[in-house]
């Protein structure tokens, strides 16, 4: 069952490659129904998922048995959040590349191809395979960066490709330093976490491994000061393909640093949890103070994501069951929401053709209900409560609080530089007298609103029923935090 | 009744629902329906209030999220506190959605403006009766996205936009406070849970100054959302919103949940008798100056708002002083009807000559008695003269204030409670009294339509009684055998003789057309006029602050550009300065590369020889 | 001593034929030589059928000259692969210079043959005479297109930097045989052995220096690799692919033969200089190549980083470290050959050879400029190429060997790599095509086309399913003396 | 002869082996370099017959082995000599620094 979820659609991508690159409704349409059926699948998984048990729907086969690599595939409940993310925001990215109007073909098989290999990454449960799926995803990316971007996306897209490759093959060597400095041959995540408890690791091998392994993920995730590639190609990148980068793509470095290294490598993660604190903290104020200096609404959004990666970070860190769970859920709700505000770039630049937030002004009224949706996805980004961002700082900071106190009153100051950029945002760009050159423009129609309307709505279910995400991940995270040591 | 107390929220929430769906179609006739239902919320909300002064209590709770072994569950309790608030809360937002039908009428966004009221009064009922702090603070945080919502409702000026960004960003400073105060709690106590804080803090035997810590942080909240010094700056620019949202949200019910939170979460605050004591100057202080600053406010609303922070600061200092939050809370309610009344009437005469201006008013009780007469009544009352309730509630806090050993709160208090009285007197004699001195503005008004005069007369009847026929019932249902502290007959006299001192004063200066009088005072006063004309220079201090940051985030996003970006870039161009630098080598000619080839060959032998053997 | 002719079989068919093919060309006119070229591919299918039907065969044969043995057949399977893949893409660009197939075939297969002979050889003999071999028939290779001036140069640089290489080995030879008194592997080794215990030592050191040098210079190694840019862009595009894929593979298994087995004793000494060497050679290939416009000159500087990062698993002197070594030149065969060969079929079809040709392909020909991305994608190592399975079994040997920095070297130098062969992948997706391109044309002969196949599917199949690879070059990584 | 010690011979060849080297890399002439490196061919030569004289054992490997690099440089200079005239040939030049059309 995951296999058919994860590779239904390469499945459609190759049968994609036999459709005449002309019939773009055609592609479009095969495109979206293996989405579909993905997301489909996921959805039984999620409805055949017991939270009370561990790894289920395991597939666990010699792959390369030579090297003791197997394929390995397997949920949790944190595989299955992520899982249904990624089924969720995928699809919408499919709808939202309408716009996608030159090599539509080239597109929507590297976007299934993409979509295949972040299935699988968050439920490969063998490291190799999981190095598999999380280096696949470039090349994807960085084509649908480079010849449907704007701006300078030729160097985003570079930039985006080279950050990666180095932060991976770096994790790469921790991974195999791992392997051979726990000396049981296999690269299995739980049977390497079994081990964890018999510390077989020298301490000193155990953090450089560590430090090794987590660079991978900090780049990924856009932790300063590793994140310039981060909103370049955010910016760059075309809206479906900057939608899956931050609402999916970045939270793969969170849910490695959740799924490898702090679980694989408890004691280091402990003498690096304040780093990991300070470094998360850091992003946060950081990244809200330059989103707060951006004229440009994608930069603003982009930096934005940083911060809020910030505080994922810090949550993860903390390592008490509260902030983990908050830091998921972030990351869940992240995704929901910078998912809209990309749409909302998306949605505005199509009828302005521009970015620049000082031309915008009085668009309310324009945009129909796009300018309330703005309005919902601003108050959602700044954790508004009632809505899912909320629930995921939360707790994050109240679980940090014991742990981390004087980085969670910095965190504070981070929440008011949040607030402070998101209203500035809505101001500048719903109110003030209406511009002479946006009256008149068309109202948000009926195909952006089936992309925005089911995230709102997950958005306000989750900010109001936290629980129905968060009784899945009990057991995993309980997991993690008893490798930890922590409450 | 008291066991369904979460319909009273419920229903506003309906009514909120019903706008957003169906309220385009529906166009006005969607606010009736929010009408009838904030009606049904009145009548329950005082049943619920009649029934709790019984002897009814409620407590419900649900499990709604269960983190590892934290369980948090959601509620709502029902409590003398909780039961007396509601039932203000509704009766007065009744008041205003009945007298808003008439207000915003023909307004082009009169669905949006009764969408997001009804999701305030929902959001302020679920407050008041939240019975944990996770659940208070979300409605806390609707509330304050609402008024923020009301405030830009006429988002085309800009001014607007910016008053709405600044009250939502300064109340956010304190809701963060609020929001550290809880996770410090929470950190000790495992628990949001109001009833279970304050006796597992008491057992964590935590140091004085942590506690006082805790309580200063939980305090912050209401120091943004109460418009406390030095966070009150936001609310004078709130008055941007449509009147009605002024008396709603900005002075009977928002602004005055941050004291209700104080009330709420006393039990905390009496185990730290330190932070008692900032709240009690800090009230004091706010009460003072935002009278100081209402005396040379010339826009109608702005008195108003000014004196709004002025009564805040009051409650604040109640609950720093009396011992008991039963005084404060008095003074929330009888405030709550009499500023309400006070706005609502001057949206009535705003709604008539089209100003706020009170220099362009004057003489306008001849033609809007109704409005004049509610609006006198409302003044009397807020200047604290008896038998008007101002006085019934304003008096325990300034006798608290002088039984307690900081004097300087109470000559505070005095001081401001002089200023109030003056500068009522000051707007209602340029508002109603003398000669009309804008001759244009003077033939256009009239009285308005009965929706919005009801309403006045409504909530003019607890304005002025509330206090004479309830103060003692207040005091025994919500704190039994609380004893409040007396400051002895002379601070009593004062408390008396200085508002009506206040009056007379007012009286002499604005009576009777002495103009050449009041711009002689002025100039001889003239630094102290600038200095409350520029409202003590708070704006500008927050606006310092505003560029300071904004300063801060353009050196960090220079410093992402160039720096962070540059070293990144610096390292790429570093390998292909590399690269340039060893493609020199293949320069083509062959002898070269085998003189390359020997040299290598050279240079390894020596080294093997060297280090190798 | 009975001479055992039965186990060089594939090489006395290798050599036969292209002994034929010479004799053949002399009496067919040059544009009917086609088939002769078909001959020379049979010719290897068959060697290529031999040595797998002999792949169990241990012992030595020619009287000791040559020994047969798990690596030795690794190397001969795999250098016959590659002849193959260059023979079969090769084809329509040769054919298409208007030179004589007959005797370019022949000469790859003689050089092929001296390729292997190098690996089989156990003496030094043998190893000169195989290099030898490989080596002249190289010189010739490269100044193939006598009217090409570019050939021309790329025929006398090479020829001279290699006469020189040759000398200096023959020099270090002398030495070791001065040092043992023998010229047989086993023998050199036992005799080393006795020597560096006694005040030769510094000679024995000597002598590796020089053998070292000469054999870098082979696999062209930093900084013996200034001949290889130059060859790489003037030599015909199929020999080009054959330096990169045989010439080095021969150069790295001559160096596992007589640095390996045959100095064994000074295994304790080289291990840290083929380190340094591994890292210098990665470094300057990778950041050389960052400016290279032509494309040919651009694979060679790529060879050279790629024999960087091959000499990592040759720095750590394990069996763990050979293996990967095998299994990286199995992988990395098809997928240089693949791109050598996609230059050759574009060039067949009048497209340029600089980078800035290649802009726009993506849209004129897909196919083609997929297949590229392909190998592009496994050169960088990423993942479902054979390249990231050979670059995990590099760095898994030296995390496991204790060169975790070499590693960590490596780890930089994919990043530099994206740099330039991404630059021809950007070229052809993100960039129009340039004024007067060549249209597209999809259509291949079926030769290349089943080249094309053969390389894109070694490198799928390795990237996905290496099992059988990596058994395949384990068992083939147990050299004697270790 | 038994009278000269190996080390003579050595010292021989490698003076052989650094006037081959020089002249390789002193001399711009195609032909002359050719020379030089024939040059040091012949100092390995005679290492290895020297060393097959003095040696126990085997003595026959060596001078076996010089017999192969005599033929095999034979071969060697036959193909140098003849990409050298073709160059000269095409470009009319025989200073291989001038060659140079490829580079960077």
């Amino acid at each position: 069952m995951l296999s058919v979820a994860v590779f239904l659609p390469l499945f459609g991508a190759l049968v994609l490659l036999f459709v005449p690159e002309a019939q773009r409704r055609a592609v479009r349409a095969i495109a979206l129904v293996f989405l579909s059926l993905s997301a489909l699948a996921v959805l039984l998984i999620a409805i055949g998922f017991h939270a009370g048990q561990g790894l289920q729907f395991v597939e666990d086969v010699p792959w390369m048995p030579a090297l003791h690599v197997n394929y390995f595939l397997a949920v949790d409940g944190l595989s299955l959040v992520m899982l249904g993310l990624t089924a969720l925001l995928g699809l919408i990215a499919a709808i939202a590349a309408h716009g996608i109007t030159e090599r539509t073909k080239l597109f929507f098989i590297l976007f299934l191809l993409l979509q295949t290999a972040l299935l699988g990454i968050f439920c490969a449960e063998d490291l190799i395979l999981f190095m598999f799926f999380f280096d696949v995803m470039l090349i994807p990316m960085y084509f649908m960066i480079g010849i449907w971007g704007s701006g300078r996306r030729e160097y985003s897209a570079v930039k985006f490709l080279i950050y990666t490759i180095i932060g991976s093959v770096v994790m790469l060597i921790g991974i195999l330093a791992l392997y051979f400095h726990t000396g049981q041959q296999t690269f299995s995540i739980p049977e390497l976490a079994r081990l964890v408890a018999s510390r077989r690791l020298p301490v000193v091998w155990e953090d450089w491994i560590f430090l090794a392994i987590v660079a991978g993920f900090l780049i990924k995730l856009g932790i300063v000061p590793l994140h310039t590639w981060l909103p370049d190609a955010y910016v760059d990148a075309p809206i479906p393909a900057s939608l899956i980068l931050a609402g999916v793509m970045s939270k793969v470095g969170a849910y490695g640093l959740l799924r490898v290294s702090q679980y694989l490598l408890p004691s280091a993660a402990q003498h690096f949890a304040a780093l990991l604190a300070v470094l998360g903290v850091i992003t946060i104020v950081y990244g809200a103070l330059a989103a707060t200096a951006q004229h440009d609404f994608k930069k603003l959004v982009a930096f934005s994501s940083v911060s809020h990666m910030g505080f994922v970070l810090l949550g993860i860190a903390a390592g008490t069951q509260l902030a983990i769970t908050g830091a998921i859920f972030e990351m869940v709700s992240h995704g929901l929401v910078v998912g809209m505000l990309f749409l909302l770039v998306g949605v505005i630049y199509e009828r302005t053709h521009t970015r620049e937030l000082s031309r915008f002004g009085g668009m309310y009224a324009s945009l129909g209900s796009g300018g309330g949706i703005l309005g919902f996805a601003a108050m959602a980004n700044l954790g508004l409560p009632a809505l899912s961002g909320f629930i995921g700082e939360f707790f994050v900071l109240a679980g940090a609080f014991t742990v981390f106190r004087t980085e969670v009153f910095w965190a504070i100051l981070g929440i008011v530089l949040i607030a402070g950029y998101n209203l500035w945002m809505l101001q500048k760009i719903l109110m003030g007298p209406e511009r002479e050159e946006w009256k008149g423009l068309p109202a948000i129609n009926g195909r952006e609103l089936v992309t925005l309307v089911p995230l709102m709505a997950l958005c306000v279910l989750l900010g109001l029923f936290p629980n129905s995400i968060i009784h899945v991940l009990h057991l995993p995270v309980q997991q993690l935090v008893a490798h930890l040591g922590g409450q | 009744m008291v066991g369904y107390a979460w319909i009273v929220p419920a229903l506003p929430l309906a009514a909120y629902i019903l706008h957003v769906f169906v309220g385009r179609r529906l166009k006005e006739r969607a606010a009736y329906f929010g009408v009838v239902a904030m009606g049904l919320a009145s009548v329950l909300g005082v049943t619920i209030l009649v029934q709790a002064a019984g002897g009814a209590s409620a407590h419900v709770s649900v499990p709604w999220l269960q983190i590892g072994r934290y369980s948090v569950p959601m509620g709502f309790t029902v409590d003398p506190l909780s039961a007396v608030t509601m039932a203000m809360v509704t009766v007065v937002s009744w008041m205003i959605e009945i007298y808003s039908l008439g207000y915003m009428h023909n307004d082009p966004d009169f669905n949006r403006f009764f969408a997001n009221v009804n999701l305030f009064v929902a959001g302020m009922l679920t407050a008041v009766i939240a019975d944990n702090f996770l659940l208070f603070f979300m409605a806390w945080e609707i509330m304050g996205l609402c008024s923020y919502l009301l405030i830009c409702h006429w988002y085309r000026d800009s001014s607007n936009a910016r008053a709405a960004t600044k009250a939502f960003l300064v109340t956010r400073i304190g809701d963060v406070g609020l929001l550290a105060g809880i996770w410090w709690i929470f950190s000790i106590t495992h628990s949001f849970q109001f009833s279970q804080l304050a006796p597992a803090l008491h057992a964590a035997a935590l140091a004085p100054a942590a506690l006082t810590a805790i309580a200063l942080l939980v305090f912050l909240g209401p120091v943004g959302k109460s418009a406390q010094i030095p966070l009150q700056i936001w609310l004078p620019d709130a008055m941007a919103g449509p009147t009605p949202i002024s008396a709603l949200i900005h002075a009977a019910t928002m602004v005055a949940v941050g004291v209700y939170l104080v009330a709420r979460t006393y039990p905390i605050f009496q185990l730290a008798p330190g932070a008692l004591v900032w709240i009690g100057y800090i009230g004091a202080i706010t009460a003072f100056m935002a009278a100081s600053i209402a005396c040379v406010q010339t826009d109608i609303k702005k008195v108003l708002a000014y004196s709004t922070i002025s009564q805040l600061g009051y409650m604040m200092l109640g609950m720093g002083v009396a011992g008991s939050m039963v005084a404060g809370m008095f003074h929330l309610i009888s405030h709550a009807f009499f500023k309400g009344l006070l706005f609502l009437a001057a949206g009535s005469i705003i709604h008539a000559v089209e100003t706020q201006e009170m220099h362009r008013m004057g003489g306008l009780f001849r033609k809007m008695k109704a409005t004049s007469i509610t609006f006198i009544i409302g003044a009397l009352a807020l200047a604290g003269i008896p038998p008007f309730s101002g006085y019934f509630s304003k008096d325990p806090i300034l006798s608290a204030a002088a039984a307690s050993p900081y004097p300087l709160m109470f000559w505070l208090g005095v001081l401001g409670a002089f200023l109030t009285a003056y500068y009522m007197t000051r707007a209602c004699l340029l508002t109603f009294f003398g000669k009309p001195r804008d001759q244009h503005v003077y033939e256009h008004a009239h009285e308005s339509p009965a929706v919005m005069t009801v309403p006045l007369w409504v909530l003019a009847v607890p304005a002025a009684l509330l206090g004479l026929f309830a103060a003692g019932a207040f005091r025994s249902f919500l704190a039994p055998g609380y004893v409040p502290p007396s400051g002895g007959p002379a601070a009593s006299a004062l408390t008396l003789a200085l508002p009506l001192l206040g009056v007379l004063v007012g009286a002499l200066i604005y009576g009777g057309g002495r103009t050449a009088f009041r711009v002689a005072a002025i100039r001889a006063l003239r630094p102290l006029y600038v200095f409350l004309k520029q409202k003590w220079y708070f704006d500008q201090l927050g606006l310092a602050l505003m560029y300071i940051a904004l300063g801060v985030a353009w050196i960090v996003a220079a410093f992402d550009r160039y720096v962070v970006d540059g070293i990144v870039n610096g390292l790429g161009a570093l390998a292909g300065l590399l690269g340039r630098a060893t493609r020199t080598l293949a320069d083509g000619s062959a002898q070269a590369y085998m003189l390359t080839l020997l040299l290598a060959v050279a240079v390894g032998l020596i080294a093997l020889q060297l280090i190798g053997g | 001593m009975p001479v055992d002719f039965g186990s060089v079989g594939p090489e006395i068919v290798l050599a036969g034929t292209g002994m034929l093919l010479i004799l053949l060309s002399a009496f067919v006119a040059k544009e009917r030589q086609r088939p002769l070229a078909y001959v020379g591919i049979l010719g290897i299918l068959v060697a290529l059928a031999l040595s797998w039907a002999d792949s169990g065969a241990t012992g030595t044969a020619l009287a000791g000259m040559v020994r047969l043995d798990p690596i030795s057949t690794f190397f001969r399977v795999t250098f016959l692969a590659a002849a193959l893949v260059v023979a079969l893409t090769g084809l329509d660009f040769v054919q298409s210079r208007g030179v004589s197939v007959g005797e370019f075939y022949a000469l790859l297969l003689l050089a092929t043959t001296g390729a292997i002979l190098m690996a089989l050889a156990w003496d030094i003999v043998m190893l000169y005479i195989g290099l030898e071999l490989l080596s002249v028939l190289s010189y010739v290779l490269a100044g193939f297109f006598r009217e090409d001036p570019k050939s021309n140069e790329a025929g006398i640089k090479y020829f001279l930097n290699g006469a020189l290489a040759s000398a200096v080995l023959l020099f270090g030879l002398s030495m070791v045989y001065g040092l043992t008194g023998t010229t047989s592997i086993p023998g050199i080794a036992a005799g080393l052995g006795r020597a560096v215990q006694g005040p030769m030592a510094p000679v024995a050191l000597l002598a590796l220096g020089f053998i070292l040098g000469a054999l870098a210079f082979k696999v062209a190694a930093v900084p013996f690799h200034l001949w290889a840019p130059d060859t790489y862009e003037g030599a015909p595009t199929p020999f080009a692919g054959f330096l990169a894929a045989v010439s080095e593979g021969a150069g790295m298994a001559a160096i596992i033969r007589i640095v390996f087995t045959g100095m064994a004793p000074l295994s304790s000494s080289f291990g840290v200089w083929i380190a340094v060497l591994a890292a210098l050679t990665m470094t300057v290939g990778n950041v050389t190549a960052l400016w290279q416009t032509n494309f040919k000159r651009l694979m060679a500087y790529s060879s050279v980083a790629q024999v960087g990062y091959i000499l990592v698993g040759l720095a750590v002197v394990t069996r763990e470290g050979i293996s990967s070594v095998l299994f990286y030149l199995f992988a990395y065969l098809f997928m240089t050959l693949g791109v050598f060969a996609v230059i050759a079929a574009l060039s067949v079809q009048g497209q340029g050879e600089d980078i800035a040709d290649y802009a726009g392909l993506g849209q004129r020909n897909p196919w083609m400029a997929g297949l590229l991305t392909l190998f592009m994608a496994s050169l960088v190592g990423i993942p479902t190429t054979a390249g990231f399975m050979a670059k995990l079994g590099l760095i898994s040997a030296s995390v496991s060997g204790g060169y975790t920095w070499l590693a960590l070297f490596l780890a930089v130098n994919s990043a530099i790599s994206v740099g330039y062969y991404w630059n021809v992948v950007r070229n052809m997706w993100l960039r129009p095509s340039p004024e007067g391109a060549v249209p597209a044309r999809r259509a291949t002969s079926a030769a290349a086309g089943l080249g094309l196949a053969v390389a894109a599917v070694g490198v799928l199949v390795i990237g996905l399913l290496p099992n059988t690879f990596y058994v395949f070059a384990h068992w083939a990584s147990f050299i004697p003396g270790h | 002869m038994t009278g000269v010690p190996l080390v003579d011979f050595l010292v021989v060849a490698g003076l052989l082996f650094a006037i081959g080297l020089w002249t390789a890399l002193r001399r711009t002439n195609a032909i002359m370099i050719l020379m030089g490196i024939e040059l040091m061919l012949n100092a390995v030569n005679l290492n290895l017959v020297a060393f097959s004289r003095y040696m126990p054992g085997d003595a026959m490997r060596g001078m076996v082995f010089a017999l192969f690099v005599l033929t095999v440089a034979a071969a060697e200079a036959a193909v140098g000599l003849a990409i050298i005239i073709l160059v000269v040939r095409r470009r009319g030049v025989v200073d291989v620094n001038k060659v140079n059309l490829l580079r960077g």
